[in-house]
């Protein structure tokens, strides 16, 4: 299996997230410069976080506009599996593959910590290593991960099961203090209409290792290796 | 010649920055204070130009990347 | 060129005597750009002309030392062919003015020293101190200065992982913010900024030039009075994106053989970059100052040379690299411009426009840059206050939880949740126990980093404090364990002019050199920071020290929290019961008094050495240093860390309340799994290890036979309320 | 009523964002623009009171909370 992990001016989880494809892949993934305008063949492509372009202006609104994003727009329209993490989803957003928006969060702070999520959604590409509405840890460290969507997009995502993930307790209730953020409904991370882009706030790549804290990011990203060959 | 462009979230959007300075203001007294928007202003240098290609041209710097249409309204100013 | 008026040599913060040392160099009158060279490059920031004398009695060698203090940053041998690359800088003045900007050019600062180097920055550390909590200032100066340091870590890419912060009246008018920053290089691959090669070009790179504090080096040298806050100096504003790409882009033209030296721009900016590079190559360099990239118009000679403006760097290629050097900072999008060449000439010849706009010499201004032996008047010493001298209070329990909400013992994490501490993917130990822990990316061992001082120790007893501040950081290396190798330093203190603030500073140097010696722990880099002073009062006297250990096998290190019910609790050391200076005196009796405690190197080692020993035999599950609130505080951290309680039985024959609460020094907290018991005793007798078993791990109290039974929940909710509840108060978002 | 306040950096400050959009504004081929420099607009509602009541109000937010004067400008503006 072939992966490519956009790289973009400012990026810096890069190399956790190849650390973490590589892990489960038994291979390094591509690393794509955002100049470049050719995607190498590929079977996923995994958005970073980090600060691309400093996430001045809009998070993720100057990375969405480099060369790459017209190819990466392309593929995943036409089914190419996304992970977009953080940065990477502010990014997916502002490309346009993932409805609606991430503000700054409600306590107007930078939040790195541990988080608990609910699997909301069956998707077997990305979530079937988990048990339906199982509650897995991450972790997250964003400025602006506070999820809005207009009242129809929401309800949609909800509808359509395009709601991925839910901040939550240890417990998997999904309430006020387990948001991080002031996220619209605790919504994590979710999925386009078609269900092969998954845009989420959260780190899975920092949860590969006991010593780490935890491998419920290295069972995403087995399972998701193993689902795509 | 200059052109300003002014950007704010679109009613019904929330505003978090904008609740958090409305909230600060009440806890330094200043109980008059009501809902409070933040939004943002750009000002750019831009080359003599006929006027409305200068708009125009402005407008298109909006839709491509000074503002995000999903969340955000946009008023362009030309100054000379 | 204008007439330089005893008025403008004052204002360039130059005494009589040292402008007289001027004429004789030039044997004429300087220009005001020179003028302007002169007052940084002499100013105490730059010169250390106060500290000089007694900094060079600090111990800077061991066999792992690499490079000691004078580069930008010391570096030492971890093995595997790898160097660990550290420094330590204040950024104080700034940050009062400016929180957020302030802070956060100083993180800035302080990477681009590391990555000079050739290094790439895998740990960022913050010491902070503040005034009390409840001056009108603090709260807003907190949030702005961790928002800060955040904003430009995060950015890069580098976590933060560690730090220490202490709130005291001596500080609200002077905050101290020193930041610290580790990086991973390549042990023969270092770069070092003696120019060389008659002919190289010199070139720039990085963001353009522009008006930014100019002057800040003479500001931050310069003491601060009611109005200062008015006099509002132009403030650096801190770009972190130009820096990742900087940084990355560094290393790129360092992974190929262009660069003949390198040296980043930082206070005093091109005026210190220069002459250091020319002189510590014993060069002269010619630069055309035309070809500085400028962000503003009309900039003269003056403004560029003494421009701070950040992420800028100063580097002398080999002849004929220049185009392969420029391919790769386009390719960050940064400037990159060929400014001048390396001369035999000794001098340092600038012209603008065609014209010479200043030529000087360049040994004679470093070398002749003064250096004084200050006068300096001995702290006099408080009486220790043993246990019979504190009464002993009505309810132990009720005092535990008091402390443990205490401002300085009270929970950091509002802060240090504000910072990525986890990017990078090494971070095996995060903020909240003694030391951070961070891997070498792909291997199996790691780095051991912490900072510490306890300034109300070196204001009552500079010696001792200066001592304590070493030996704390050893100590909470050790308890992870890890081997402590080397420190950094960060010499916060006040008016050096005034004899008793020298005293405090010269007591405090005393102090470390002994402990530094002690226990093989050298000095190889370190920052000054004098002045600290508003109004003529001076902060506590603050030698921050930052120590990194190396903890060559990741499978034996412990952590703080207690693990397993069962399991033994012993304290290795000797508690003495002497009560000065500690937070129970302060927070129960409202008393700052007494001598602190004593520290006892020869036992510090022994114990420490010991403990070491112990977990690198597998034998430890859990260990920690005994510091801020003693024995009490020290076990309910470990209950807390672990969730777990504890019963404890103590005896001896001091009463519990200093037993508990004392800050006795060179003292760990240790568990042992039952069965180890014999072997862990065996090897302490050998050694002769004052070595006691105070109790089990088990239950949700923490118990403590005739003092307290708390539960783990309760002090947990104290310990970590304060902060938050402080930092919600109105005007303190 | 409400207030407006722009707030922009004080001359001579660097503005690493207003130099991040221009740089990417040339990137999207918009080579007619030159110095970019991003400021804020907060949009406050106020009870009703007297204009020059309400000026001073507003500078006084401004002075404490809403800029921050070491390196912005602010200008106050009230609609109503
Ligand atoms: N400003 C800060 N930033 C990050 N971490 C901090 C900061 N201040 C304190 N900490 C963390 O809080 C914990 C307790 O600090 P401290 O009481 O100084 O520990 P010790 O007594 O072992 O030196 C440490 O893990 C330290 O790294
Ligand atoms: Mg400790």
């Amino acid at each position: 299996m072939k992966a490519a992990v956009i790289v973009f001016p400012g990026s810096n989880c890069d190399r956790d997230l190849k650390v973490a494809l590589a892990q489960s892949m038994g291979r390094d993934p591509d690393m794509v410069w955002h100049g470049d305008s050719e995607l190498p063949d590929t079977d996923l492509i995994a958005i970073p976080g980090g600060f691309s372009y400093g996430d001045y202006l809009r998070c993720g609104a100057m990375a969405a506009n480099s060369p790459i994003m017209r190819e990466v727009v392309r593929k995943a329209e036409a089914g190419t599996p996304v992970v977009a993490i953080c940065n990477g989803f502010q990014i997916a957003m502002e490309a346009g593959i993932l409805p609606g928006a991430l503000l700054r969060n409600a306590n107007q702070k930078f939040v790195c910590h541990d988080v608990d999520l609910l699997v909301t959604a069956e998707n077997e590409r990305f979530v079937g290593g988990y048990e339906q509405s199982q509650v897995v840890r991450f972790a997250v460290a964003h400025h602006d991960g506070n999820f809005y969507a207009d009242a129809e997009t929401l309800k949609e995502l909800e509808g359509e099961g395009q709601v991925a993930f839910k901040y939550a307790t240890a417990s998997g209730e999904v309430t006020a203090e387990a948001n991080p953020n002031g996220s619209m409904n605790n919504i994590a991370g979710i999925y386009n209409k078609a269900g092969n882009v998954l845009g989420l706030m959260p780190h899975p790549e920092r949860m590969i290792s006991e010593m780490l804290t935890g491998t419920d990011g290295k069972t995403f990203f087995d399972h998701l290796v193993h689902s795509i060959v | 010649m200059k052109a300003r462009v002014y950007i704010s979230l679109k009613n019904g959007v929330l505003d978090p920055q904008g609740k958090a300075i409305s909230n600060s203001l009440h806890g330094l007294g200043f109980t008059a204070v009501g809902e409070v928007r933040q939004g943002k202003t750009i000002e750019l240098d831009l080359a003599d130009m006929a006027k409305d290609k200068a708009e125009e041209e402005v407008e298109r710097m909006c839709q491509q990347l000074l503002a995000n249409t999903v969340i955000e309204n946009y008023t362009i100013e030309l100054l000379d | 060129m204008s007439e330089i008026s005893k008025e403008i040599v004052a204002e360039h913060g130059l005494t009589e005597g040292e402008y007289g040392e001027v004429l004789t160099i030039l044997g004429r009158a300087p220009n005001l750009t020179e003028l302007g060279i002169f007052s940084v490059m002499w100013s105490e920031h730059c010169s250390y002309k106060s500290s000089k004398k007694w900094l060079k009695t600090l111990p800077t060698e061991a066999p792992w030392v690499i490079c000691g203090p004078g580069e930008n940053a010391g570096v030492i041998d971890i093995g595997d062919g790898q160097a660990a690359i550290f420094k330590m800088e204040s950024h104080n003045h700034p940050s009062f003015i400016e929180p957020y900007q302030g802070a956060a050019t100083g993180v800035g600062g302080i990477m681009r020293d590391v990555f000079t180097m050739g290094a790439r920055p895998i740990a960022n550390m913050n010491a902070l101190r503040f005034g009390r909590p409840d001056h009108p200032k603090t709260g807003h100066l907190l949030a702005g200065v961790v928002s800060g340091i955040g904003g430009y870590g995060n950015c890069m890419g580098v976590p933060t992982v560690g730090g220490e912060t202490n709130f005291h009246a001596s500080y609200d008018g002077n905050i101290l913010v020193n930041a610290m920053t580790v990086g991973l290089a390549e042990a023969d691959n270092i770069f070092y900024s003696a120019a060389a090669g008659i002919g190289n070009p010199v070139v720039y790179v990085g963001s353009k030039t522009g008006r930014d504090g100019i002057h800040g080096a003479t500001m931050a040298s310069a003491q601060f009075d009611d109005d200062s806050e008015e006099k509002r100096p132009t403030v650096q504003v801190g770009d972190p994106f130009t820096e990742k790409l900087l940084l990355e882009a560094c290393l790129e033209l360092m992974a190929t053989d262009a660069i003949v030296a390198i040296q980043d721009m930082g206070a005093a900016g091109l005026t210190s970059s220069s002459f250091e590079m020319a002189d510590k190559g014993g060069v002269g360099i010619e630069l055309n100052l035309d070809l500085v990239p400028m962000r503003e118009e009309g900039m003269t000679p003056y403004e560029i040379m003494l421009s701070e403006s950040q992420e800028r760097m100063l580097m002398v290629l080999k002849p004929g690299r220049e185009e392969e050097a420029r391919r790769i900072f386009t390719k960050w999008e940064l400037d990159f411009s060929v400014i001048g060449k390396v001369t035999d000439s000794g001098r340092m010849v600038l012209t603008m426009h065609g014209k010479t706009v200043a030529d000087l010499p360049v040994a004679p201004l470093a070398d002749a840059a003064p250096e004084y032996d200050r006068p300096w008047q001995k702290t006099r010493l408080s009486p220790v206050i043993r246990a019979e001298d504190v009464a002993a209070p009505a309810d132990l329990g009720e005092v535990l939880l008091k402390l443990m909400g205490s401002s300085e013992i009270a929970s950091r994490k509002w802060i240090w949740e504000q910072y990525d501490h986890m990017v990078m993917g090494d971070t095996i130990q995060r903020p909240g126990g003694d030391a951070a822990v961070v891997r070498i990316h792909g291997t199996g061992k790691a780095l051991a980093i912490t900072t510490d001082c306890t300034p109300r120790y070196c204001y009552a007893d500079p010696e001792t404090g200066g001592a304590q501040a070493v030996a704390e950081a050893w100590r909470n290396i050790t308890a992870t364990g890890a081997q402590p190798l080397a420190i950094t330093d960060c010499m916060n203190f006040g008016n050096p002019e005034r004899p008793e603030i020298m005293g405090q500073f010269v007591g405090c140097i005393d102090g470390m050199r002994d402990a530094c010696t002690v226990l093989d722990f050298p000095v190889v880099s370190g920052n000054v920071s004098l002045y600290n002073e508003t109004n003529g009062t001076g902060i506590h006297p603050t030698p921050a020290i930052g120590g990194v250990g190396l903890l060559s096998n990741l499978d034996r290190m412990t952590t703080l929290a207690f693990k397993e019910a069962g399991d033994i609790v012993l304290l290795i050391g000797t508690l003495t019961g002497e009560m000065g200076q500690s937070i129970y005196l302060r927070e129960i009796e409202g008393r700052e008094e007494g001598a602190p405690p004593r520290v006892d190197l020869a036992a510090e080692r022994l114990h420490g050495d010991y403990l070491r020993e112990m977990i690198g035999k597998g034998l430890i599950t859990a260990a920690h240093d005994l510091s801020d609130g003693g024995l009490g505080v020290a076990l309910a951290e470990m209950a807390i860390a672990g969730n777990i309680g504890a019963d404890i039985k103590l005896e001896t024959e001091l009463p519990l309340h200093a037993a508990l609460f004392a800050e006795d020094q060179g003292c760990y907290l240790a568990t042992i799994r039952p069965e180890n018991i014999e072997m862990v005793r065996g090897f302490a007798l050998a050694d002769d290890i004052p070595l006691h078993i105070i109790g089990t791990i088990g239950h949700t109290e923490l118990k403590i036979t005739g003092a307290l039974t708390i539960s783990v929940d309760s002090l947990r909710q104290v310990h970590a309320g304060w902060l938050p509840r402080l930092m919600t108060r109105p005007g303190n978002e």
